[in-house]
């Protein structure tokens, strides 16, 4: 019977972790909302499972998407995790080929140096010996490199990194001794019986030879269990406890399971999947344009992981999304963040935002939600008919170059439209969700959507991302929403328009909500690739910036924004553009002001191309007809 | 406060008041509010001061209150007071007394506005003399009643029985004045002192022995201001008003206020009631009101008069406090007790039977 | 030979043209009724927008001004102004007679008497104060109440004698708004305990750098602004001032209490002035400052060829303005003799 | 009361001192900006909720300032936070702020019921 009590600490840690990570799986499966217990169930008998054991080879243990992003700390958290994992696997064989009989308690795969001192002369033993100290070699780079993070991040290519609580410190020490450790001991019992490979045996024949390496061995094997031991009964409480939850994530997302806009077990396990890799920080522009270096992803994530009051770091974002997109473990934080925004707000379903599960018309034939009515001096809308909406939105309304540029492209295109807010309308809701305000949202998103239905048209225009990615989500319609730069990529698909080519240099900037929000990259660029000469820029598509006017951070300075505006300006215009193009009112006023090169939105530049035929048919009869649309107030 | 200051701004406003001869003008409402205030002020003229005053039978009212209230036009307005001034010159007199601040005001105000617009004049004029036949010299000097008290407040002080010396400790009464808003906010030259601090009642009572105290609302108005008293509806302005000035001198402890105005006296003195009836608030000390005096009536008291024959028992708020600390005798039990027996009693009375 | 022109006044338009006159090569005598130059420069400590010390100013002055061309008549007033064809002769209060080829008049200003607006009460109420007792306070290095204690709540009065048809100034007087945003600073500079409320009409802040220290008043120093004119002063029983006024963007009455009022007086023609233009027969104009002869191409001409207005006794201007009057006074003063000695 | 067919009126003065004004330096805390409004009123012209009923952020911000709270309670409510004001203000006040915080105090004073 093979046992020594320094392998007491280790078991305790392991059994502990075991016992725990079982006991929290089960609390995360029962506090799952009924749908995506369902999910979950026809996910493990589905797809889902192989797709995620593939999933957490790459991303667990290789850690593919850092390597993308970061090569060092790619390499950094694979050596860790990936060795570690090899180590873990490899010793199991090992113990199993070579041990005294198969099938051993894990401490004898662990320490099976200790136990089997003789072990690995010769042949396959030494060949066996050599793999595991290579491993161990492969681990020890990478914990050089993580040391060295900590010491000074550039190393591994940060600019910034995570701030540590205490916890995390002492977690992360016995992290860092766990392998060391082992090379020691394994070294010194080597040493003393002139066994291991090109590592431990060298180092072990070295220090033996002034050293005396039996009474040496036996304490650094004990460090060794500790370090395991400490490193496991910690886990829960730190950072850490990402490596099994991410797991679960893994293949929860794979279950198409979906955040949502309620706490849940759901954003739970992300919260706890958050490596506190830092990459969000460095996405953050708040950080590299702003100096606000307290209120990223990973700061929020453990803010809520050590139950902190978040409301300062939540409400301190221009939810640009680019964390998100950036992401390695793929948490979706800005929904989280906007659960956390929304406080207790979000407790009954009336309420509930996210429209993902239920596609109805729940709770929208009332005007006002549950609870005593805000709104009630909004007036009975009553919309003439007509096929098309135009819904220019708040902002648009104080471009008004935008406005006009839509009317003469909607006149132009010839459809029956009317413009809805012409003379005001009542704000799309989103502002207010993003304050997390989701129960006064509601009655606007509820006032706005009787009114679509009224007015029985099949389409909804809108020139505002903000107003098209809540109408899109939020809104109960069965129109179609298109954002302008769709619609005219439809009309000119359709050939309803003709339009010169205007031999501009044209350098396009995506804006959060219609881009990284609501997926749409295509149609603009098509659109102006019809009209100019598209140049490219650093920062397409999900990687484009923010211009740091949005709505969504309620705390930064206008001083801090307009620093973002023009950082993100310069970028941008780096390659002297004609114009710099984008498809939103705010970004356009944003960066207009941050900015000599002329800032314009795509209708204008279609505007301006569009070849006017003579006056289209019964188009008096379609001005008349807006000047007369509702007149609210 | 820096009574070096007001000093300076009281030299500025040094109006000038006749010697002799007055025409006196009764004013409408206060022989109702304060029966016993004009007959003492004929008294004191004539008996201690030795003065002739006039009082011509045919006095009408100046219409005042109806012109405050927009009811009478300024025209006929200024054709009654013109028929006044007739009386004044076929008694051949040229002083002219008037015992009301709106009055007074408002003779002020028109022989303004006919110094800048001697047209107006000449049409009221000439309206006087077809609708009565009578003609009208301006009056040569137009001084208030409680000016004249004022420019005599030495002689009163001479012959003074009392002083307004709290007579157990010694120490002067405090007093609160109150001006009569018409008296020299519209025209501040007219008034003794000026309209910011108006000297005519501070400089009787320093007289007399009193101290006069500075409080935020002093220059707030007591309230009545015609419409709002007269019109049911606006009371509550009107007694807010007085409120506001209770509240602002309370801390101050006063022991009595006095007041050159008709108006003034009845509402400082029936809003205390009513603002203890309503909010069982009273702003004097121990629970009791802060009594009210017009000037006569304390010109009468330093005097020796009789408390109920200068018809304080008229009075809602009572004034035995103020009687009791200067320590003037009095009968209570004949406080509302007019019998013929004790009227004759009263050699001295200011009652003329 | 050499011209002679008499500058009226030692303050700084008199000192600034009367050193250009030198320059210029002019013998220049510099008539001045107090005991020493500069003006109101000695009355203020710190001056807009930058908070320079006065005393700067005031040495430049000096600089330019000491030196053998120039005699510095101080403690004199003058009895009579003629002019006798080319010459003036001017007789000042000692008797003595200067003989002069052209004059210059830059008698400058008086601050508004603000016990003048009685409501306000200042000399009745102790700690009514003006913005220039303020400024004696800030060289004494310490504000307090009569009492000795220091305030805790302060209240500054804009456009005291100014814009007010009571007192018969239509006129705005220009320097007052940004004095008060400054002494409101200096205030909350000394006293960091204290408030400080601006109770103005409009805030008239059109100046190089104005409207920069008005904001800095709010960010950085947390001054309050009432938008309403007081309308009167009175003391409480501890003392303390209870001051009224419209809060107009409320709409509603306002009173609030304070431990200090600060009284920003106006600017008026000086009473100098006045003499001068009685005795001369220089035009004033309705603003009661001498009327130049046209608003535009003519603010240093007088009706009195070969007199020349410099500064403020033409009306409100702050020293850099009065500073590039004065200059321009000398120049149109050159082109003058030059005329004249033909 | 009915004996005499009227009642004191309350008076329409703001009383400075006696005011609560918990609510503004609540908000000067947290959003600095709030010192920087000039009463230019950009904000009430722009706003969508103005638009439609009587609703002026600029008079909302100058009663805060003089702890006439009970006028704001309900009327902040209004606000869309569509954020036109933050968009047009000439001090760069951070309007948007302002009325979150605004809200928020209300809601804390109403647990501690101040």
């Amino acid at each position: 019977m093979q046992f020594d009590p320094f392998v007491i600490p280790f078991n305790i840690g392991l059994y502990f972790i075991l016992i725990y990570v079982v006991v929290r799986s089960v609390i995360w499966f029962r506090d799952l909302s009924r749908p995506d217990k369902l999910r979950l169930q026809r996910g493990f008998f589905g797809s889902a499972f192989a797709l995620s054991l593939k999933e957490i080879f790459l991303e667990s243990l290789i850690h593919r998407k850092i390597l993308k992003t970061n090569l060092r700390l790619g390499y950094m958290h694979m050596s860790l995790a990936f060795g570690w994992f090899l180590l873990i696997f490899f010793g199991t064989v090992e113990a199993d080929i070579f041990g005294t009989k198969h099938l051993n308690a894990p401490y004898k795969a662990i320490f099976f140096r200790f136990f089997n001192p003789e072990h690995g002369r010769m042949g396959l033993e030494a060949a066996y010996g050599f793999l595991m100290d290579l491993i161990l070699a492969f681990i020890l780079s990478g914990l050089f490199l993580a040391v060295f993070k900590r010491i000074y991040s550039k190393v591994v290519g940060m600019k910034k990194t995570t701030r540590l609580k205490t916890t995390d410190k002492i977690a992360l020490t016995s992290l860092w001794l766990i392998f060391p450790s082992r090379l020691l001991a394994e070294s010194f019992t080597s040493g003393a019986n002139g066994t291991g490979s090109f590592l431990t045996g060298t180092l072990g024949s070295w220090l033996a030879s002034f050293l005396p390496a039996q009474q040496m061995a036996y304490p650094f094997w004990w460090l060794y269990s500790i370090s395991l031991g400490t490193f496991f009964i910690l886990l829960p409480i730190t950072r850490y406890m990402h490596i099994p939850t991410e797991l679960f994530l893994i293949f929860m997302r794979n279950s198409g399971i979906k955040t949502g806009d309620k706490a849940g077990t759901y954003s739970e396990v992300q919260t706890y999947s958050c490596s506190s890799c830092g990459i969000c920080i460095d996405a953050c522009q708040l950080n590299f344009s702003a100096g606000i270096t307290n209120i990223q992803s990973a700061y929020l994530m453990k803010a809520i992981r050590n139950n902190d009051d978040v409301s300062d770091i939540a409400d301190n974002c221009l939810m640009c999304g680019r964390c998100d997109k950036k992401c390695p473990v793929g948490i979706e934080l800005s929904p989280i963040r906007m659960i956390q925004r929304r406080g207790v707000e979000a407790e009954n379903d009336i309420r509930n935002i996210y429209k993902g599960y239920f596609r109805s018309r729940q709770s929208v034939t009332s005007q006002y939600s549950a609870g005593s009515p805000v709104y009630d001096f909004l007036p009975e809308s009553n919309p003439e008919k007509a096929d098309v909406l135009f819904f220019a939105g708040c902002m648009t309304h104080l471009t008004p170059t935008i406005k006009n540029s839509m009317i003469k492209i909607l006149d132009a295109s010839g459809v029956n439209y009317k413009f809805i807010d012409e003379h005001g309308g009542v704000c799309c809701g989103r502002p207010l969700m993003l304050a997390g305000q989701d129960k006064e949202a509601r009655e606007l998103i509820n006032y706005n959507s009787q009114m679509i239905w009224k007015s029985g048209a099949h389409t909804l225009v809108t020139s505002c991302p903000i107003c098209y990615k809540v109408f899109k989500e939020s809104y109960y319609l069965d129109v179609e929403v298109l954002h302008h730069t769709q619609f005219i990529k439809n009309i000119i698909d359709e050939g309803s328009v003709k339009m010169n080519f205007l031999h501009k240099k044209v350098v396009y900037h995506a804006p959060c909500e219609l881009g990284r929000g609501s997926g749409v990259y295509d149609e603009p660029k098509a659109v102006l690739e019809h009209v100019i000469r598209l140049e490219k820029s650093k920062y397409e598509d999900d990687n484009s910036l923010c211009c740091g006017g949005s709505l969504a951070n309620m705390k930064i300075s206008s001083v801090k924004r307009n620093k973002i505006a023009c950082d993100a300006a310069t970028e941008l215009t780096k390659g002297n553009p004609d114009i710099l193009a984008t498809a939103c009112p705010l970004c356009k006023k944003t960066f207009s002001s941050a900015t000599d090169t002329r800032v314009a939105d795509i209708s204008e530049i279609v505007a301006e191309a569009l070849i006017i035929p003579e006056i289209k048919k019964n188009i008096n009869k379609q001005i008349s007809a807006i000047k007369e649309t509702i007149t609210i107030s | 406060m820096n009574i070096e200051g007001k000093k300076a701004i009281w030299k500025d406003y040094q109006k000038e008041i006749a010697e002799d001869k007055f025409y006196y003008v009764r004013s409408c409402v206060r022989q109702n509010f304060f029966p016993g205030s004009e007959t003492a002020f004929l008294k004191i003229m004539r008996d201690e001061l030795k003065k002739d005053v006039f009082e011509h039978p045919c006095h009408t009212t100046c219409t005042g209150i109806g012109y405050h209230c927009d009811i009478v036009p300024v025209e006929t307005t200024m054709t009654v007071v013109a028929r006044q001034f007739a009386l004044m010159t076929e008694a051949g007199y040229e002083n002219l007394l008037p015992s009301c601040i709106t009055s007074f005001g408002l003779y002020t105000e028109i022989l303004d506005t006919w110094h800048h617009f001697p047209e107006v004049e000449k049409k009221v004029r000439e309206q006087l003399r077809k609708a009565t036949g009578r003609e009208f010299k301006k009056p040569k000097n137009l001084a208030h009643a409680s000016d004249v008290i004022y420019k005599f407040r030495k002689e009163i002080g001479a012959k003074a029985k009392y002083k307004l010396i709290n007579k157990n400790t010694g120490e002067p009464l405090k007093v609160v004045d109150h001006i009569g808003c018409h008296y020299s906010k519209m025209f501040p030259s007219k008034g003794v002192g000026g309209a910011e601090y108006p000297y005519v009642l501070t400089g009787m009572i320093e007289e007399w022995g009193g101290q006069i105290i500075d409080y935020p609302e002093r220059r707030h108005c007591c309230g009545f201001g015609f419409r709002q008293y007269l019109v049911q509806a606006n009371r509550g302005f009107s007694i807010a008003c007085s409120k506001e000035k209770f509240e602002s001198m309370k801390p101050y402890k006063p022991d009595m206020i006095i007041t050159n105005c008709p108006g003034c006296p009845m509402f400082l003195d029936r809003w205390q009631y009513v603002i203890n009836e309503m909010e069982g608030k009273r702003y004097g000390q121990n629970g009791e009101g802060i009594p009210v005096f017009t000037y006569e009536e304390v010109a009468g008291l330093v005097l020796g008069y009789d408390p109920w024959d200068l018809g304080l028992q008229m009075h809602q708020t009572d004034c035995e406090p103020v009687l009791d600390k200067i320590g003037i005798e009095y009968s209570p039990e004949d406080k509302y007790n007019t019998s013929e027996n004790i009227i004759k009693s009263k050699s001295h009375s200011l009652i003329n039977v | 030979m050499r011209k002679h022109v008499v500058v009226i006044g030692g303050g700084v338009a008199g000192l600034e043209s009367a050193g250009c006159l030198s320059k210029a090569g002019f013998d220049v005598s510099i008539l001045e009724k107090e005991d020493q130059t500069g003006g109101h420069l000695n009355d203020w400590y710190k001056l807009f927008p930058d908070r320079r010390n006065s005393s700067e100013v005031k040495e430049y002055l000096n600089g330019i001004t000491l030196n053998n061309r120039i005699e510095l008549l101080t403690n004199t007033t003058i009895k009579k102004l003629n002019r006798n064809k080319t010459h003036f002769s001017i007789i000042t209060d000692k008797g003595k007679e200067l003989i002069a080829d052209a004059v210059i008049v830059a008698t400058g200003f008086d601050l508004f008497k603000s016990a003048r607006k009685e409501e306000y009460g200042y000399g009745i109420y102790d700690n009514v104060i003006t913005s220039a007792d303020l400024e004696k306070m800030f060289r004494k290095g310490e504000i307090s109440l009569k009492s000795g204690n220091t305030p805790k709540t302060i209240g500054i009065v804009h456009c005291v004698g100014s814009r007010d048809e009571k007192v018969g100034n239509f006129y705005c007087s220009k320097l007052c708004c940004v004095t008060a945003v400054k002494q409101a600073i200096e205030i909350r500079e000394h006293l960091p305990e204290s408030k400080v409320f601006c109770f103005y009409m409009d805030m008239r802040m059109g100046g190089a750098y104005y409207e920069e220290l008005y904001r800095e008043a709010q960010e950085k120093w947390g001054v309050n602004f009432i938008r309403g004119k007081v309308s009167e002063a009175g003391e409480a029983i501890d003392h303390k001032l209870v001051i009224k006024v419209e809060d107009t963007l409320a709409g509603r009455p306002l009173k609030m209490e304070l431990d200090m009022l600060v009284l920003m007086a106006g600017m008026e023609m000086s009473e100098g002035g006045k003499k001068i233009a009685g005795l001369s027969g220089l035009n004033t104009g309705e603003n009661r400052f001498f009327a130049a002869t046209d608003h535009h191409y003519g603010s240093n001409r007088s009706n009195i060829n070969g007199v020349f207005y410099a500064g403020t006794c033409t009306a409100p201007m702050n020293i850099t303005e009065t500073i590039s009057h004065a200059r321009a006074a000398v120049s149109e003063v050159t082109d003058y003799l030059r005329e004249g000695s033909k | 009361m009915e004996k005499f067919g009227f009642t004191i009126s309350k008076g329409r003065q703001i009383d400075y001192e006696s005011n609560n004004r918990w609510i503004a330096e609540y908000i000067y805390e947290r959003e600095p900006s709030f010192r920087l409004c000039i009463e230019c009123g950009g904000c009430a012209a722009t706003c969508t909720t103005g638009n439609l009923t009587k609703f002026s952020l600029r008079e909302l911000h100058i009663l805060i300032k003089r702890g006439e709270n009970d006028q704001v309670r309900q009327n902040i409510r209004k606000c869309m936070l569509c954020g036109k004001c933050t968009l047009v203000c000439p001090r760069g006040v951070n309007t948007r702020n302002i009325v979150v915080l605004v809200k928020q105090a209300f809601n804390k004073s109403d647990d501690y019921a101040i």
